[in-house]
């Protein structure tokens, strides 16, 4: 039974939003309003459940090794809460602070180590493979590259050679674009039919249910 | 000083520490690269209380100022005290609000998952929105971006296959011809996010506080 | 054929290369696929008893103890159980230890003390010589202003739209940038500003940037906090959020920064639907098509990352980003000379000389 | 007259044909058939290649947003795995994929009648992401001391042979986040596992690179991909059902692109002339 209800209020949902195609209508708002309601205190309660409780409550009870470390985040988060006294909300940029040297110093390494080095290693192509359609291939990948990463040239004004490769560049691009475009529109149908077919079969057992 | 210095000093500190860790396994630095991702979720747990803060205040003021459509504003109200209460009965009662079978996990089968698949699903009809506005053969590249699109959306269903030459294009194009500037956009990304990174741990980039 | 088979075993005990100690890997050499079981043993030299700790793997044929202390000493017992025969070899004494330097990531090392070198060699040029420092046009930051403008005559508000990622990620410091530009134009022209937010430590980052923005304009009485909209920390509810802000705010202007996932066209189709100018930024590479398709205007990528210095026009920042493209370059150049070295390789490879061929693999597995 | 009409024609008319044709295969039950892509064909050698009894361990990445695409991927791969009598390690990094992933590992392992703890199993999730990807290189049962429902990892035979990477033939990320590139910057790069990532469409044009680094031996891109995978093993399902609407759906979008563009050159055509 109560399944039976939920998938009612979950058909009932489904349409809601998919009424926002039509306009803005009060059915829509109704469903947007219950879903940044609802997800707001899923949030908390998640943070609560997997972040809070198992990484600061459990280590701390548990008086698990290291666990005096967590000392760190919870002075910043405990910063953070100043915002709450507009004349002392200033503190909480220590704790901004704290956060985007985390960020910094994790891009530094982690953008070098698992992107650049993989992506240059992977471009470093020979021109000659002993296959003609391989190597105009690999000439096709590598010349994307480069003419991209020209186009990326910003101390320079594009002129000359630079404003050449810079121009193939959004060739380049733009293909790019389009390839990704074109290829991300058959997710974007899977997702409705997902949802399409799950309304089809709810009706169909609502029907068989009465 | 302590609005300003201090927290450039902080954020220092801790993106050399960051970056410096990165190449020393020794404890207790091997882990702290890990170790920070963990006390990062810890302060965003603490300011999703004043996000959280400042969403309910919002609601109540449109409720005590009766502001237009306020009535929705209770809606908000019920959607949140729904999860919330559930949530925190859910996790005294089985320690696990997440568990299969709770109160808390009911709502979330039949309120937020077709929520956010249908809103998700609503790109199926964006998609078609968009590319009918917006591919154009208004100039060279509009064309490029219009003629890679439609190959490689014919390319990806089973009619293009009929069509010759279609299916070898399509993955010609996206096994090749969009690989490079791909690749060049990412290095570039990369690259900027690094420059950036250098810039607020050196305390040159710092818009949130000056 | 056992036999042989048999003779060429051995088992090798070793610290566990480039980790924070703890460790000791045991692997068995000359091994090819017919081993059942390996058990292995380890002996702490303090007695002669031989303590099981796991087995040998199948497919790499080594087995890693996490269970040493530093420092201490073992022997290790290896059982090698065959279809037809048990071999029992030893080896050690071994001990582990904790390494100081991870040589598998001296060239991550190589790289950054490069790149950082042009950065930080360009900004002191810069400070020392601040004139004729050079940045292309980028026109979507341009269009800000005339954004903010045409919003104000139309007397419609301003949207500032945050992505989904934290304040760790580079295009989310990005988006404040733009905003603090953002904001100081609507401060000067006192239009309404609604910045809304899903991550809670960005919106507070926010609200201290557009606080500052209104405080240089000498219009701080005119900032209102409770603009500054925090909604949830969940992708759609956050999509279905924004979407109801924007259809009934109905904003002139609408502004889409920061890292997005694939919310990015359902909030620029809503955008675009009531009338708005859109401008748009992502790190994000999936997303970019989609902002190109409906918004006027569109950083792509790393333009995103260099609006600060357009923006500022500050010499070190200029300076950066020139230090920034030196990087580029060297990367360029890089792969071009391993491009022109794989090449004559591989040629040569072909004509039957590996030498090359041979050190392009070594470099390649180094790098 | 008309076509001037047609540049300005109102978006939810473009809204109802698609609806429209979507609707009707799912309704009608259409099929379609599929040609097989390498990137699949090799995710699929790659997996057929495993001699038996050997560990596949697949990460449950996404929620109920990306179901529609990327389960019926966990099925196809779950089918061919249990077929070829492989071990199957069910994780996830999605709390909130976990009761999805339970749901198809079940299901599947009903068809082929096969035992809990012997011949799969389902480690639920742990908080952490990255730390947790990390320490599974070295111990898995040191992070994941119990499966899903709670029994201790030491008492299932499925493990007994399962220390870390070491021992997981192929990993199978099906991702419909930035949990792929950590699986392959992280697990891929430092512990040299071999990597297939099934991911939704939109993310699969972004993953060429790494196919073509090696950093990854196969890929199954969106419903496309899990039709093609399903022929593969020969087992249809869910994801050719899907083929004929998205078939008629893209038909219709091209449909539409080129009425624009036809309205867009004449009244170019007419402005010139005035």
């Amino acid at each position: 039974m109560m399944e039976v209800i939920g998938i009612w209020i979950a058909c009932g949902l489904t349409i809601a939003i998919l009424s926002f195609l039509y306009g803005d209508n009060p059915i829509y708002k109704f469903a947007e309003h219950l879903y940044v309601g609802y997800s707001a205190a899923y949030w908390l309660i998640y943070i609560w459940h997997f972040e809070i409780k198992q990484m600061v409550v459990q280590p701390i009870a548990g008086r698990q090794p290291g666990a005096i470390w967590l000392i760190i985040p919870l002075f910043f988060g405990l910063l953070m809460l100043t915002r709450w006294f507009p004349r002392i909300a200033w503190v909480s940029r220590w704790s901004i602070a704290f956060t985007v040297g985390i960020g910094s110093g994790l891009v530094l390494t982690g953008g070098v180590q698992g992107f650049i080095i993989p992506q240059v290693k992977a471009t470093l192509l020979s021109l000659w493979t002993g296959n003609v359609w391989e190597s105009i291939n690999n000439f096709i990948i590598i010349f994307g590259v480069l003419t991209t990463l020209l186009y990326f040239f910003f101390s320079r004004e594009h002129k000359g050679i630079l404003g050449a490769g810079a121009n193939i560049g959004i060739v380049f691009i733009m293909i790019a674009m389009g390839a990704s475009f074109g290829y991300t529109v058959m997710a974007r149908i899977s997702l409705l039919i997902g949802r399409l077919s799950f309304l089809w079969d709810s009706i169909l057992r609502l029907i068989r249910f009465f | 000083m302590l609005q300003r210095r201090i927290p450039l000093l902080i954020t220092f500190l801790t993106g050399v520490i960051i970056v410096i860790t990165f190449f020393i396994p020794h404890p207790p630095f091997g882990k702290l690269q890990d170790d920070a991702l963990v006390w990062y979720s810890i302060i965003l747990g603490f300011s999703m209380l004043i996000g959280v803060d400042s969403l309910l205040r919002f609601h109540y003021r449109r409720i005590a100022r009766r502001e237009k459509g306020f009535g929705f504003s209770f809606v908000f109200y019920a959607g949140f005290l729904a999860c919330f209460i559930t949530g925190i009965i859910s996790e005294i009662k089985f320690g696990d609000a997440f568990a299969e079978g709770t109160s808390f996990r009911y709502l979330y089968d039949y309120i937020l998952v077709p929520l956010q698949s249908t809103m998700f699903a609503l790109l199926a009809f964006f998609v078609a929105s968009a590319s009918y506005r917006a591919f154009r053969a208004r100039n060279f590249i509009a064309t490029l971006l219009l003629i890679t699109a439609v190959i490689v959306m014919l390319g990806r269903i089973p009619i293009g296959a009929k069509i010759p030459g279609i299916t070898p294009l399509t993955d010609w194009i996206l096994n090749y011809l969009q690989l490079g500037p791909a690749r060049g956009i990412r290095i570039g990304i990369a690259l900027g996010a690094i420059s950036m990174s250098l810039r607020l741990i050196l305390g040159i980039e710092r818009t949130y506080l000056s | 054929m056992m036999i042989l088979l048999i003779l060429s075993l051995s088992v090798k005990a070793f610290d566990t290369p480039n980790d924070g100690g703890g460790s000791i890997t045991i692997e068995v050499v000359g091994l090819n696929g017919d081993l059942k079981n390996g058990y292995v043993y380890r002996n702490s030299m303090e007695d002669t008893t031989f303590e099981l700790r796991g087995l040998i793997s199948r497919t790499s044929y080594k087995y890693v103890d996490d269970g040493a202390e530093n420092g201490k000493e073992y022997l290790y017992k290896v059982e090698l159980e065959f279809d037809d025969t048990t071999l029992t070899l030893f080896t050690g004494p071994v001990s582990a230890k904790a390494q100081w330097y991870d040589p598998t990531r001296t060239s991550v090392l190589i790289f950054l003390i490069i790149f950082s070198g042009f950065v930080l060699w360009f900004i002191q040029l810069a400070r020392k010589n601040p004139e004729g420092l050079f940045i292309r046009k980028i026109p979507a930051l341009d269009a800000i202003d005339e954004a903010v403008g045409r919003s104000t005559e139309m007397g419609k508000p301003t949207f500032f739209i945050h992505g989904l990622s934290g304040i760790t990620d580079a295009g989310t410091l990005a988006a404040l940038t733009i905003l603090r530009r953002v904001s100081s134009k609507v401060a000067e022209y006192e239009t309404p500003l609604i910045v809304t937010n899903y991550d809670p430590i960005v919106m507070a980052a926010s609200s201290e940037t557009v606080k500052q923005a209104y405080a240089e304009v000498g219009k701080i009485d005119n900032f209102n906090e409770k603009n500054i909209v925090y909604l949830t920390y969940e992708q759609f509810g956050y999509t279905a959020g924004v979407d109801g802000l924007m259809i009934r705010e109905n904003p002139g202007a609408v502004f889409l920064q920061g890292y997005f996932y694939a919310e990015s066209l359902i909030l620029a189709e809503t955008g675009h639907s009531v009338g708005a100018i859109q401008i748009a930024g992502t790190t994000a590479a999936t997303q970019l098509p989609f902002f190109i398709a409906a918004c006027d205007y569109v950083l792509i990528g790393e333009e995103t990352l260099a609006a600060s210095s357009y923006i500022g026009r500050e010499p070190v920042m200029l300076g950066s980003v020139k230090g920034s493209d030196y990087g580029k370059l060297f990367i360029m150049i890089f792969i071009g000379i391993g491009v022109i070295f794989a090449t004559i390789a591989t040629i040569l490879n072909i004509k039957g000389n590996s030498i090359l061929m041979n050190a392009f693999n070594t470099f390649m597995g180094w790098l | 007259m008309i076509w001037e009409k047609l540049t300005k024609i109102d978006r939810r008319y473009i809204f109802l044909f698609i609806g429209i044709v979507v609707l009707l295969p799912i309704v009608f039950n259409l099929k379609v058939s599929v040609k097989i892509s390498d990137e699949v064909l090799s995710a699929y050698k790659e997996i057929d290649n495993l001699p038996k009894g050997s560990a596949v361990m697949i990460s449950i990445d996404y929620d109920a947003a990306s179901m529609p695409e990327l389960q019926p991927m966990l099925k196809a791969i779950l089918r061919h795995c249990f077929k070829k009598e492989l071990k199957v390690i069910l994780i996830n990094f999605w709390p909130l994929g976990v009761p999805i992933g339970a749901q198809g590992l079940e299901e599947v392992a009903r068809e082929f009648n096969k035992t809990y703890g012997v011949d799969y199993i389902n480690l639920g999730y742990r908080p952490g992401d990255v730390a947790v990807m990390l320490r599974m290189g070295i111990d898995i049962k040191k992070v994941f001391y119990t499966d899903l429902s709670g029994r201790p990892l030491d008492s299932l035979p499925i493990m007994n042979n399962i220390k870390n990477y070491d021992d997981i033939g192929i990993l199978v990320g099906l991702e419909a986040g930035a949990m792929g590139d950590a699986w392959i910057q992280y697990v891929g790069t430092r512990f040299k596992q071999k990597i297939i990532l099934g991911v939704t469409a939109v993310m699969a044009a972004e993953q060429y690179p790494y196919l073509q680094a090696g950093q990854i031996v196969g890929l199954i891109g969106g419903l496309k991909g899990a039709a093609e995978y399903e022929t593969l093993v020969n087992i249809p399902g869910t994801g050719l059902v899907g083929m004929a609407s998205q078939t008629y759906a893209h038909l219709t979008i091209i449909f539409f692109i080129i009425i624009g563009n036809i309205s867009y050159f004449v009244l170019r055509r007419k402005g010139k002339k005035k």
